[in-house]
């Protein structure tokens, strides 16, 4: 945002525009692929390190070798799979 | 240009965009300010529960693109071109610039942020948190009408656009497969995107294009089932061929990967729609240059006020102005629907609170002038027979736009019959695919099943889009659409009684919306039983009635009537829910203080 | 035609790599798996034997301590392991701790994680699947010319050929799963208009690596070319049904049995012996029956026959006498054919 | 004498493959049947044999009477059912997860793969025999076990702590899932009601309370004996070897040694073949061996007989040798 302030009312304007038509465009498409791809990881998550969530699934051997890959993730992943949802979450897009 | 400038549509059209400019400058920071006392330093669920997948905060110029595209669809079109007809076109215009003013953006804007200040929840958890399991179960029955409903609604309208203007199926069959294409490229081939979408644009044009110069390529021709059978109205045969053609469509959008095919061709789709909604808004202004004159057919006002409106065999597909007017033009005015885009992903990207009113708001005002546009198209266009045409519209705009850039008028004809064929079916497909997840929550098995559901869907849908009469049936969704609206208020002003702030801005409109929507409700089972009671049928389905018999009809018109009750009961639950909940909090508020 | 031996199954097969003993328990894998290497080895190649098995005789047979010493050549060109899968989990489970703490820059490993690390170790399975690794480990160095591997007593045994199966399948599925996943985050990029960046995924180079590793080998143990499967068993009603049990589930695995040995076979001649006692006769006598139904059961199947040997099997001298009748049977089928008198 | 002495009710036979477990566990079954005791015989052989040792059909998974013999049931325990319940629970599961999922791949595949855990089958047999121990072995005087090899049955019965421990932290993590769960979800009182009915947290729970049941019952020297059958060659015996220091490690009682297939002395020297001659010379140090080991600790020796035990009458036989033959 701070780079953009130099750059005059009519560039302002002009990145609205296009960015509002990536909004129109592209935006939730966008998001549809984003919870896709959520969706191919939970199947992924639980396919490994599931016994995380209680739910024994393979001999974990080789999915230690992956555990360090995952550490970032492991918390927004548990976040995302065990909240709630509800049809009425996933009617945009 | 004579001088006269009121017999154009433009200086009406401009008194909305005036109305609108103050809607968004005063009264929404009115409401943004003091009642949600909206501030850019209290973090929003996307920053709170940032996952990059659904929490994660977007620029609010993408999300107000976002949020409009979700909101607009056939609704600011259909809705005007019945209403014009029925209630001449300055009941319309008014309904869409006071509507919207005090309940349209007020409803889009209020629900975002009350899901901005509950974690960013949706529509269904919100009613389940304030007002229980019940409520919400009837919310989500009430959306399993909706979306059969507006389908059946949008199957027809585009059933006669492609029967009434021969060969404009041939550019929709250039898009869908330039969907494809275009997934292709970007998904599998990867190919930019800008790139793509060049290659999308050129295919798209060249489709319409090729059907306008080439006029051996507008096959088939219109009622080419139905021999013998003249003029433009769709007659039965003609229309369940094309509803069969819809149902392949919408099942392979309901099973096919989505990234595969539907994602792609929705925005292929949407770069003409952008296009055409964007020249036709400004066509209806520039009438003030361009001279294109309302047609002498139209009247402000025709009627509906009458006691003769109050007679259902006589008036079987409109009714009196108060309720119908109020159900005819939903989207526009005001959708319930877009509490449920508002609070489905857009409430859970707002990168701070304020972003709100540009994003919620703006995007219903937008689709309000969307809604002035379309009275504009319809306004400049003859008054047919006793029934609207679905082609009021595209010839409306075409020749609108036609007199600000001379393409010649089959051109814009084409354009805009493409437009809306295809407008309504990537919602339907769309609309589809929610099926398919509501179905997968509420029905039991094997119906909830994915490759079953759908078939369920498509069956109703079609059913009603050949038997029934569209523009009752619009008229019920209409009814399901405000009634949502309503409730979504009053969901709001349970939630703002909770918070002990001011309701009054969504307890009125709410209440207006509930009520009206309740007697339109009301109307339409009556309009139908005392059919059924008469032994009549209506006037749409005659063509029906005499190839296949008038008990089929009166089946359907039975069916149509038990749609009505239901909606009837849910609605009338729903309501009692919400006032009571709206009082036991107010009450509970009160003692508090 | 009727002679019978390794040595022509390594005639007819001369891709041979692998060969796997397997069958119940007590009928003497451990040593055949020990006389086949010695005698491969005697021949001047580089033999690898692995015992897979928990109860590990190797160490019995050879005399020498070999239990977790890593590969021992315990005579020229003859190398035995005989793991210690515990010290192997140990092991394991501290390198990749090691490894989460230089990536992360971390000196404590995050809670869940650790509890998920201890989990595992825990975990039922975790000994076999270390003791396969162990077995992928090996053939992916690739260090030797022939590998002799003595797998557990029947449940386990079949079981650790069928984890070649389902690990295979599994790492297929969640490579295609993060593949995936990366496919549509590149997607996403790619609408978003963002400079698209090659994907350097570092998982997924991981589980290309763990891919390779186990679906080359699965791959190698399901080659019938390069792997012989092949079961010992004894004339007993129990390990013949044993045997038979292990040949239908290695049809359900899609495998195919290469063989069998018949262990344990009285000597002919014995019988004819004036000088053995009734006793000794009698035992040969009620072998008979076994020995028929072993013959007409897997007739084509049979690869080799041990006699009874008059002592037990351990130590390199006794090795050597069953590693020549493993090679070149003194019994050949025709002698098992008149056994069964017919 | 019984050949078990002492009163425990759990005897777990157990020893290298090939050595005569199955032989010698049913005949300690009969020698207490024939006493009057109330007996269940329990293999969990991965290939079964009762039937055959028996001669008579046992098979199918659910005990049934020994015919002939009065006071002696058999069983031949069977864990299919256990696994196939156990898979469509975690299905379930999975689906659940899936319900909405708009996914480019096919979740089934996932699901099979996920459902041929190796540790369900281990688990199921584990289950049984809790079972046995905790419910249905309640009702007899006696309940042998005629285990599969000694590395199994070790784990089998929890000996190894390992398996508790895993039990203890899949359930935190189950109960630490379903926590978070219950905090992300706004159905509260549904989510709670679906905590409380998790099928697999229920069934880690109930797991790891018959297993501490177990455990205690297992290593009560007054309740639990455990019987290893060697042979007398050096690889059986240091299989034994090794397992009973384990076993002493754990603080589990050690019921005694049996000696199976001891060549008799005067067949031996009857023998002018040499062949038995020096087999038995062999078999004279190996015993030699085992007295020093094991001692006091011997509960008998059985000959290696000429033919295969097989039916009551020889059980018979081997029981009365067992007390009276002496190598």
């Amino acid at each position: 945002m701070g780079e953009r302030k130099g750059l005059g009312f009519l560039s302002r304007i002009k990145d609205a525009i296009s960015e509002a038509v990536y909004g129109i465009a592209l935006h939730g498409q966008v998001a549809s692929i984003k919870r896709m791809k959520m969706y191919t990881e939970y199947l992924f998550m639980l396919m490994t390190i599931g016994d995380m969530m209680g739910i024994p699934i393979v001999p974990p051997y080789y999915t230690l070798r992956l555990l360090p890959y995952m550490v970032p993730n492991i918390k927004g992943w548990k976040l995302r799979m065990l909240r709630e949802r509800d049809v009425t979450d996933i009617i945009s897009g | 240009m004579t001088g006269v400038v009121f017999d154009t549509p433009a200086p009406y059209i401009l008194l909305g965009l005036i109305v609108y400019a103050i809607a968004y400058l005063y009264y929404s920071k009115y409401v943004d300010r003091n009642i949600w006392q909206a501030d850019p330093t209290r973090p929003t669920p996307a920053k709170l529960y940032f996952d990059g997948v659904e929490y994660f905060p977007v620029s609010r110029y993408v999300l107000y693109g976002y949020q409009f595209k979700s909101v607009a669809a056939l609704g600011p079109i259909v809705g005007p071109m019945i209403a014009v007809h029925f209630y001449g076109w300055l009941p319309a215009l008014l309904w869409l610039i006071i509507g919207n003013f005090f309940i349209g953006w007020v409803q889009d804007y209020s629900t975002m942020m009350m899901s901005v200040r509950r974690e960013g929840r949706s529509m269904g958890p919100i009613v389940y948190e304030l007002l229980g399991g019940r409520a919400r179960t009837i919310l989500l029955t009430y959306l399993v009408f909706y979306l059969i409903i507006i389908g059946a609604v949008f199957a027809w309208v585009i059933v006669s656009v492609i029967n009434g203007v021969p060969g404009s199926f041939i550019p929709v069959v250039v898009i869908l497969i330039t969907g494809y294409i275009f997934g292709h490229l970007v998904f599998r081939m990867r190919v930019d995107v800008v790139r793509a979408t060049l290659v999308a644009l050129i295919l798209v044009f060249a489709g319409i294009i090729l059907v306008t110069a080439v006029k051996d390529l507008r096959v088939p021709s219109t009622n080419f089932l139905d021999p013998g059978v003249t003029g433009t109205q769709p007659a039965s045969w003609t229309v369940l061929f094309w509803l069969l053609v819809l149902s392949v469509i919408y099942y392979l959008a309901a099973i096919t990967p989505m990234i595969r095919w539907l994602l792609p061709t929705v925005y292929v789709g949407y770069l003409p729609a952008i296009i055409a909604l964007v020249i036709v808004v400004i066509a209806a202004v520039a009438t003030f240059i361009t001279g294109v004159k309302i047609h002498e057919t139209r009247a402000a006002y025709v009627g509906g006020a009458s006691l003769e409106y109050f007679d259902p065999i006589k008036y079987p597909t409109t009714g009196p102005i108060w309720p119908m007017l109020f159900v005819t033009i939903a989207c526009g005015a005001i959708s319930g629907w877009h509490s449920l885009i508002s609070t489905g992903l857009s409430s859970r990207q707002l990168e701070y609170e304020t972003d709100a009113r540009p994003v919620g708001g703006g995007a219903m005002i937008t689709e309000g002038i969307v809604g002035l546009s379309s009275v504009a198209a319809i306004m400049v266009v003859a008054r047919g027979a006793a029934q609207p045409g679905a082609l009021d519209y595209p010839r409306g705009a075409a020749t609108l736009v036609n007199a600000l850039i001379p393409l010649g008028p089959d051109t814009w004809l084409y354009f805009y019959s493409v437009f809306v064929i295809i407008m309504g079916l990537i919602t339907s497909m769309l609309f589809v695919r929610v099926f398919r997840m509501v179905a997968a929550e509420l029905f039991p098995a094997p119906f909830n099943h994915y490759l079953v559901s759908p078939l369920i869907w498509i069956a109703i849908v079609v059913f009603l889009a050949w038997l029934g009469s569209w523009t009752n049936l619009w008229l019920y969704f209409g009814g399901t659409n405000q009634l949502l609206a309503g409730l979504a208020l009053m969901v709001v002003a349970v939630f703002l009684a909770s918070q002990r702030r001011p309701t009054w801005y969504v307890f009125w409109p709410g209440a207006f919306m509930i009520v009206t929507t309740l007697a339109a409700i009301l109307w339409e089972t009556y309009v139908y039983t005392a059919h059924l009671m008469q032994g009549q049928i209506l006037s749409v389905q005659r063509p029906v009635a005499v190839k296949f018999g008038e008990s089929l009809v009166h089946f359907t018109n039975a069916l149509s009537a038990i749609f009505g009750v239901v909606l009837f009961i849910l609605g009338l639950a729903m309501a009692y829910y919400l006032f009571t909940g709206y009082f036991r909090y107010r009450s509970q508020a009160e003692k508090a203080s | 035609m009727s002679r019978i031996g390794f040595k022509y199954v390594f005639e007819r097969m001369p891709e041979l790599r692998i060969v796997i003993f397997a069958g119940k328990g007590g009928v003497g894998k451990t040593t055949s798996s020990a006389a086949l290497s010695y005698k491969l080895a005697s021949m001047g190649r580089r033999v690898l034997c692995f015992s897979t098995d928990p109860q590990a005789s190797l160490s019995d047979i050879f005399e020498r301590n070999l239990f977790g010493k890593g590969e021992i050549e315990v005579a020229p060109n003859l190398y035995v392991l005989e793991i210690d899968a515990d010290k192997r989990i140990a092991e394991y489970v501290e390198s990749i701790r090691r490894k989460i703490k230089e990536m992360y820059k971390i000196d404590e490993i995050p809670r869940e994680v650790e509890d998920y690390i201890e989990s595992a170790v825990a975990e039922p399975a975790m000994y076999e699947s270390a003791v396969y690794d162990a077995m992928v480990d090996v053939v992916a160095e690739g260090k030797y010319d022939y590998y002799v591997f003595d797998m557990p007593p029947f449940g386990h045994g079949i079981r650790m050929v069928a984890m070649a199966d389902i690990l295979s399948k599994w790492v297929d599925k969640i490579f295609e799963a993060r593949k995936e996943a990366l496919e549509l985050d590149a997607a996403a990029a790619r609408l978003k208009g963002e400079k698209l960046l090659e994907y350097e995924d570092q998982m997924l180079k991981e589980l290309e690596y763990i891919r390779g590793r186990i679906v080359s080998f699965s791959r190698l143990i399901t080659d019938a070319k390069r792997t012989a499967f092949t079961m010992v068993l004894v004339p007993e009603r129990m390990a013949i049904l044993d045997t038979e049990k292990a040949i239908e589930m290695f049809e359900e695995l899609g495998l195919k049995m290469r063989g069998v040995v018949v262990n344990q076979v009285y000597p002919p001649q014995l019988l004819e012996d004036p000088r053995a006692p009734d006793y000794l006769k009698k035992r040969v006598l009620a072998q008979r029956p076994y020995v028929r139904e072993i013959y007409e059961k897997f007739r084509d199947l049979i690869v080799a026959v041990i006699p009874m040997l008059n002592r037990e099997p351990k130590g390199l001298e006794a090795v050597r006498i069953v590693a020549e009748e493993l090679w070149e049977s003194s019994l050949d089928l025709g002698a098992l054919e008149a056994l069964t008198g017919r | 004498m019984p050949i078990v002495r002492g009163g425990q009710r759990f005897i777990f036979v157990g020893g290298k493959g090939g050595v005569g477990k199955t032989v010698v566990a049913s005949a300690i079954a009969l020698d207490f049947a024939m006493r009057g005791e109330k007996v269940l015989l329990a293999s969990f052989n991965p290939v079964h044999s009762l039937s055959t040792v028996f001669q008579q059909n046992l098979s199918g998974g659910v005990i049934k009477p020994v015919e002939g013999v009065k006071n002696l049931y058999a069983v031949e325990v069977e864990v299919e059912d256990i696994v196939k319940s156990y898979k469509e629970k975690i299905s379930k599961i999975i689906r659940e997860f899936l319900r909405w999922a708009e996914i480019p791949i096919d979740p089934k595949g996932f699901i099979d793969i996920a459902t041929t855990n190796p540790a369900f089958q281990e688990a199921a047999t584990f289950d049984k025999m809790m079972d046995i121990v905790l419910k249905e072995g309640q009702e007899y005087d006696r309940v042998v076990f005629d285990t599969a090899a000694v590395a199994n049955a070790i784990r089998l019965i929890g000996l190894s702590k390992i398996y508790g421990l895993w039990l203890q932290r899949v359930i935190k993590s189950r109960q630490e899932a379903l926590n978070l769960r219950y905090q992300l979800s706004w159905r509260k009182d549904k989510v709670l009601e679906e905590i409380k009915k998790d099928p697999l947290l229920l069934d880690l729970l109930s797991l790891h309370e018959r297993y501490v049941k177990v455990r205690e019952n297992l290593s009560n020297p007054s309740t639990t004996t455990f019987i290893f059958v060697t042979i007398p060659t050096i690889l059986a015996i240091s299989v034994v070897k090794r397992f009973s220091d384990m076993v002493k490690a754990y603080d589990i009682p050690s019921g005694g040694v049996v000696v199976n297939m001891v060549i008799p002395r005067s067949e031996a020297e009857r023998d002018e073949t040499g062949f038995l001659k020096s087999k038995w010379e062999e078999q004279e140090r190996n015993l030699a061996l085992i007295r020093e080991l094991f001692g006091d600790n011997i509960l008998g020796y059985i000959p290696l007989y000429p033919e295969d035990v097989v039916g009551i009458k020889a059980l018979e036989t081997l029981i009365r040798d067992l007390e009276e033959f002496k190598p």
